[in-house]
């Protein structure tokens, strides 16, 4: 056992870390460091930038631009994406639909679809919730119906993350009423373009317009776009959810938080000396610190055992990554809160579009928006409470 | 003891709880939100109407004689209605204020022409670095013939910006944190050297940066802090009612959604893990509702001691129910406790909010310990 | 509103403050302050005393030693006597078999019961748990068979406090064993010096013999014995786990254990100075101080409604006092573990008997025993998941 | 980066574990603990014999040579037998005492012994007011020839009662609390001026008062703090692994009893409140076992400011991880958890006296904290 890093991976860190610093514009990047939101070019610019160079898509197989990296080199280099407050790449695209279409798609799919994934020509959306089916997905009832050499698609999904940039849509649509829920599933690839589909952005808490709902009113969709075979969606989409789940961690992304935080408590006061020196906030600091090291040294654990599982098998372990990553990241976001202040009071979302001075220090505007929009780490992705519930069966044999 | 409101009180509570179910409903709200001010002026009048501007003030300035008791039946319903209307501002900590800080002449002056409508007030205290600090003031006044200059930046007043007059923290003599000479000043708000940016809160309430220039001002009290504080105290007990409303309304949503939406064919209500975690939401409700009476009663309290004591725990209480609540009320409601077009983050926000208004959980918490606790070693 | 107490409810409350702190031994009230155990003759010594001035059994019928008192007054009686360290008398006897007599014993029961248990002349002890039926108490199995003018008992009962003390013991039997649970099972009053009773001692992980295990071969019982109809015992089970919820709260001892903290933090010394000046400690005690003034506020709340409650109802909140209450006096006797640090670690109840000298203060000796035992008031009485169940169904109505 | 066992540990892992599956099962403990020192010596000897007592030393002190992850190997099979003997006592804290602070020759001359089985130390320090702190030394050491004697008096040294030696710490020059001017001495503990009382500690294990009165004893290192704070740095890591150990004990013990129990009709696994309370606990005891090896691999650290942030770090959270899953386990399990003939409320005892043992969950929160925090602000 040696949980240092080996000389190499020391100098692949390195290596990393010198790019995201260098070759993503600092503008972006300060962005993502206040919890600003990103402009669709953002996203797409710094996409094309990694993927330029070969650090968009290390997950994928090596024959469609992906890397043979070490489980140990795919964790630094999310890490060292996230310290250095670099945007990771249109999840959608890169940790959704990619790795779907390339383990399961037709080759002339992964022709079509993958290099224009990868690159962000196609800005992807996820169609998989539906209003009556939240924390149980497979209830699902979306119809694709085929007639001839098309499906027809009938329904409506909700949340759908960034619809308003979306070019194509990955759709969970059933095809066979018939069978039991999980069984009649498919996974479809749908132009947002064709006509049919309605996109309603719904608000939220935070002012954010970040989800949408989206109609689907008879929309023809050629059988080509079917994704693997007819009724077997719902595995494709179960590969998905435990690709999604490891990365939601986001242990870099708090790292960086926690200096950023260190950071502005030393420019805040309260008592007539900088926050920092409070000893009660850095004790909370410190207790939010000690579990993000636990968490972080819990991943590592599970990045090591994944050189001893079958490729693609998901570590159940993942489940509390997640669920601890989550609470953590939500933990950071009061924290932000408590250092502002009252100055976390002013919503200056308002002001988008206008020219009205900033009211307290420009780090603060986005404090109370990112503690209520950060609310939805622990629903989405599978809820903390769907979470629970698989650790409980798959770890626990409860 | 007593647990049980007197007629008037009972009157006065089914009075304002008609006035929220019957004008206040979710859809009311977003169209009172819209107007110019931010707020409805028709309501503003109707609370003038119904004699709830008047309520805490005594007979000799215009007002019906109510005391904490009375305040919070009125905040609790507020609450629950989230009402946006400047009565915080403008009677409860704006009152309170006067009530505490100004001659008898000023408040038989003022008091009326607030009773009617006619007169708004805010609070324009908090500096760049002050925080929750009551002592923390750096704004200057200045002697300048039978009145004074102020000059400074306050920041976060609220409902600053459709108030026709400021009731100003400004520093007489001392240092930045001394507890003395500290003075209370009113100032008209569209006077020469007074300048306001106002803006939105993340609840929906709105408040204004204010910079005063050589701005005119009336001394109402110099060595102001104590009387500072206990209207303060008053309002924070004030905002525990309130709160209480708005985390009441919380738990009914909650309640309501966990009995009709469905997941994997029954109720969610059903599932053990949601059934518990609702009780305890209501045993965090319940703590907020004990400690907001607690609050009420010790608000009039002269001793300032035995009232900050109570105060603080109360305040630390409400923040800690309310963000638990909050926070549960999101979760079990899953993604729609996240859109706007429900009510139920809105009470989140503003539970946040009032957390954040004069001093959070934890900062009454250290308050409370340095005051040495609530049940003496020599009980 | 009127939230402070009336002149007469001080003058009330003064009455039996001075009663309290006067007429029970002080060496008997400090064994309750520390947390030592007390000895049979104790609980007897001092439950006479209450008995014989009239404070011992305030909810009993006036016509049985009862006190026409208001819930306030009710309350200040118990609050005052917990707060001067005065033993409780016996529960068994006070709180939970003497009301259930009262209520639905015949008159010739009364009299031959009442009187006697309300002076300590019959230590009781009580008989629901079997290890078969923890939370579950209704699946209990111990029978009872008619025979002539005697019933047979055969069974076991377990977790029965103080046993070793018991004169009596009111049982929870099984007297139809074809009717549904609920409905087979009476409630019978047993003299312990029965043949074909045995008391086997469980020692707790603090090293205390409190609770027993009591085994019954062929015990004969009078039918005289049996309270109320047969068959019925449930109703009575029920009517008496109301009346214990109340009390369990224990605001009062919690108040006499935030003030004895104080005192020993006072001595305790942390880096040089007494602990009790030490910010964080402080906030620890602070916040429990907060959670414990707003459970006596809901107690009070609690107990001004029940003037408007039908005579004998529980208001379903009772649960929420047992809830908060258990878990406030866990976290003190955490606090105390904390004020005494190190000297927690000595195991003294070894030297019992023996004449070795005390291991650092001697109120350290049982810091960590209490911290031990205390987990138990989580789980008896109704565990703390049970009263969740509880109240998500009769006041959320879930 | 490799979390993997090499060859060697993989056998020391196998050969331990073994040990404590044959010979330390709970009714065997029981046994051991009846024996008048209230450990087992044959166990003892069996330690020695498969070579666990000289796993930390230099093979110059007739050792193996281990470093942290062989310890933390050791520890945490231990924690799941919980063992009586003293092996912390005597060779992780005596024998990194003697490998931080005393002169090579005399772990040369000592080390062999300890190894062999013949020598037993235990560390004399608390004293009765210097709770966790470790420059809060009040004994007195005064120059007597060539050696010292020492005054003053110890408390709960672990295993004190059956140690032949004593490491003791005592004041050579300053303030009682001063970092410096505190010296390491070694005492026989059969000396005269050596007063010991020996009595159990609440999880079953063994510990001493010492009264010293003009003892004689031999200096091993002046200005020692730095030495003695590595050194229990390392037994800190060592005490992280054996409550892991301890912790997984109790998480295993509670879901096989889940499993089997049954109320209602019903295994309580099934119900979904303990289901989700079980998870809680699983990322407790995870959580925990990742700090555990974090502090393994930062134990040797020679950084004083980075070994003691991770050392902290991970007693805090250990310290939270284990009441955490202890309160759970008994709870989980109702009346039986709370009875001395079950096994979980041993593991809850032994869990609860190591938070006590060198600084518990809060005490490291404050230091860590003090020390700035884990992620530094230019990250």
């Amino acid at each position: 056992m040696d949980l240092n890093f080996t000389e190499e991976e020391i100098a692949f860190r390195d290596e990393v870390r010198a790019f995201f610093r260098s070759a993503i514009p600092d503008s972006i990047r300060a962005k993502v460091a206040e919890g600003e939101g990103l402009t669709r070019d953002d996203m797409i610019q710094s996409q094309r930038i990694l993927n330029k160079y070969g650090y968009c898509t290390p997950n994928w197989p090596v024959a469609w631009g992906g890397k043979d990296w070490t489980p140990v080199q795919v964790y630094l280099y999310q890490d060292e994406m996230q310290l250095a407050n670099v945007p990771s790449p249109i999840a959608f695209n890169v940790s959704m639909v990619g790795p779907v279409i390339a383990q399961f798609g037709s080759e002339e799919m992964k022709k079509r679809f993958l290099p224009a994934t990868a690159n962000a020509d196609i800005f992807w959306c996820q169609g998989f919730s539906e209003p009556g089916s939240g924390s149980d997905l497979a209830s699902l009832r979306t119809r694709a119906e085929r007639k001839g050499d098309k499906y027809v698609v009938n329904g409506q999904k909700i949340w759908t993350t960034l619809a308003q940039y979306g070019e194509w849509i990955f759709c969970l649509v059933r095809t066979n009423t018939e069978a039991k829920q999980q069984e009649g599933i498919s996974f479809l690839l749908i132009d947002m373009k064709t006509p049919g589909i309605t996109v309603r952005p719904i608000i939220t808490i935070d002012g954010g317009r970040e989800v949408n709902e989206v109609f689907f009113d008879n929309v023809e969709v050629p059988v080509e776009n079917l994704v693997g075979q007819e009724n077997k969606g719902w595995d494709y989409a179960k590969f998905l959810l435990g690709n999604e789940r490891t990365g939601i961690a986001r242990v870099g992304n708090s790292k960086a938080k926690v200096a950023r935080i260190k950071e502005l408590a030393a420019i805040e006061q309260s008592g007539g000396r900088p926050l920092i020196q409070d000893p009660k906030f850095r004790e909370k600091l410190a207790a939010i610190e000690i579990e993000l090291k636990a968490l972080e040294m819990t991943q590592l654990r599970v990045v090591a055992d994944e050189r001893k599982l079958e490729k693609g098998r998901q570590n159940p372990a993942s489940s509390i990554l997640k669920l601890k990553g989550s609470v953590i990241q939500q933990q950071l976001t009061e924290l932000v809160m408590e250092v502002v202040g009252p100055y976390a009071m002013p919503y200056q979302r308002e002001f988008d579009g206008r020219n009205e001075p900033v009211v307290g220090p420009e780090y603060a505007t986005e404090a109370a928006p990112m503690y209520f929009n950060y609310r939805k780490v622990s629903i989405y992705g599978g809820s903390n409470e769907i979470q629970r519930n698989i650790i409980a069966k798959a770890i626990l044999g409860l | 003891m007593d647990f049980d409101l007197n007629d008037e009180q009972r009157l006065l509570k089914e009075s304002v709880d008609r006035l929220i179910l019957d004008q206040y409903q979710f859809q009311q709200r977003k169209q009172y939100m819209a107007e110019p001010a931010g707020y409805s002026a028709a309501m503003w009048d109707r609370f003038a109407e119904q004699g709830l501007l008047g309520l805490p003030f005594p007979e000799a300035a215009g007002g019906f004689g109510g005391g904490p008791i009375e305040t919070m039946i009125v905040a609790e319903a507020f609450g629950r209605g989230l009402v946006v209307e400047p009565y915080f501002a403008t009677v409860v900590l704006g009152g309170g204020l006067l009530r505490r800080a100004a001659d008898p002449a000023v408040l038989a002056a003022l008091g009326p022409q607030i009773v009617a409508g006619k007169l708004k007030l805010a609070f324009a205290h908090i500096e760049r670095h002050s925080r929750y600090d009551l002592a923390n003031v750096s704004t200057s006044a200045k002697k300048d013939g039978s009145g004074y200059v102020l000059n400074g930046a306050k920041s976060v007043a609220m409902h600053g910006d459709s108030a026709d007059k400021l009731l100003v923290t400004a520093r007489m003599s001392g240092g930045q944190m001394d507890r003395g000479g500290i003075g209370l000043f009113i100032v008209d708000a569209t006077a020469a050297g007074v300048a306001r940016q106002g803006y939105p809160t993340q609840d929906g309430l709105r408040a204004a940066e204010v910079v005063l220039t050589n701005a005119r001002a009336e001394l109402l009290r110099d060595n102001a802090l104590p009387a500072i504080e206990h209207a303060v105290d008053e309002a924070i007990a004030a905002l525990c009612a309130e709160a209480v409303g708005a985390m009441q309304s919380m738990q009914d949503l909650t309640l309501e959604y966990l009995k009709t939406r469905k997941q994997f064919g029954r109720a969610i209500g059903s599932f053990q893990v949601l059934q518990h975690r609702s009780v305890d939401m209501l045993v965090a409700l319940e703590g907020a509702r004990s400690m907001a009476m607690f609050a009420a009663v010790m608000a009039a309290e002269e001793n300032p001691i035995e009232r900050r004591r109570a105060i603080s725990a109360a305040k630390s209480q409400i923040g800690r129910s309310g963000k638990h609540i909050g926070q549960e009320a999101i979760q079990l409601h899953g993604g729609i406790g996240m859109t706007l077009e429900y009510s139920v983050g809105h009470y989140f926000k503003r539970m946040t909010m009032i957390d954040a208004l004069y001093g959070d959980a934890d900062h009454h918490l250290t308050a409370l310990a340095g005051l040495g606790g609530l049940f003496g070693a020599a009980a």
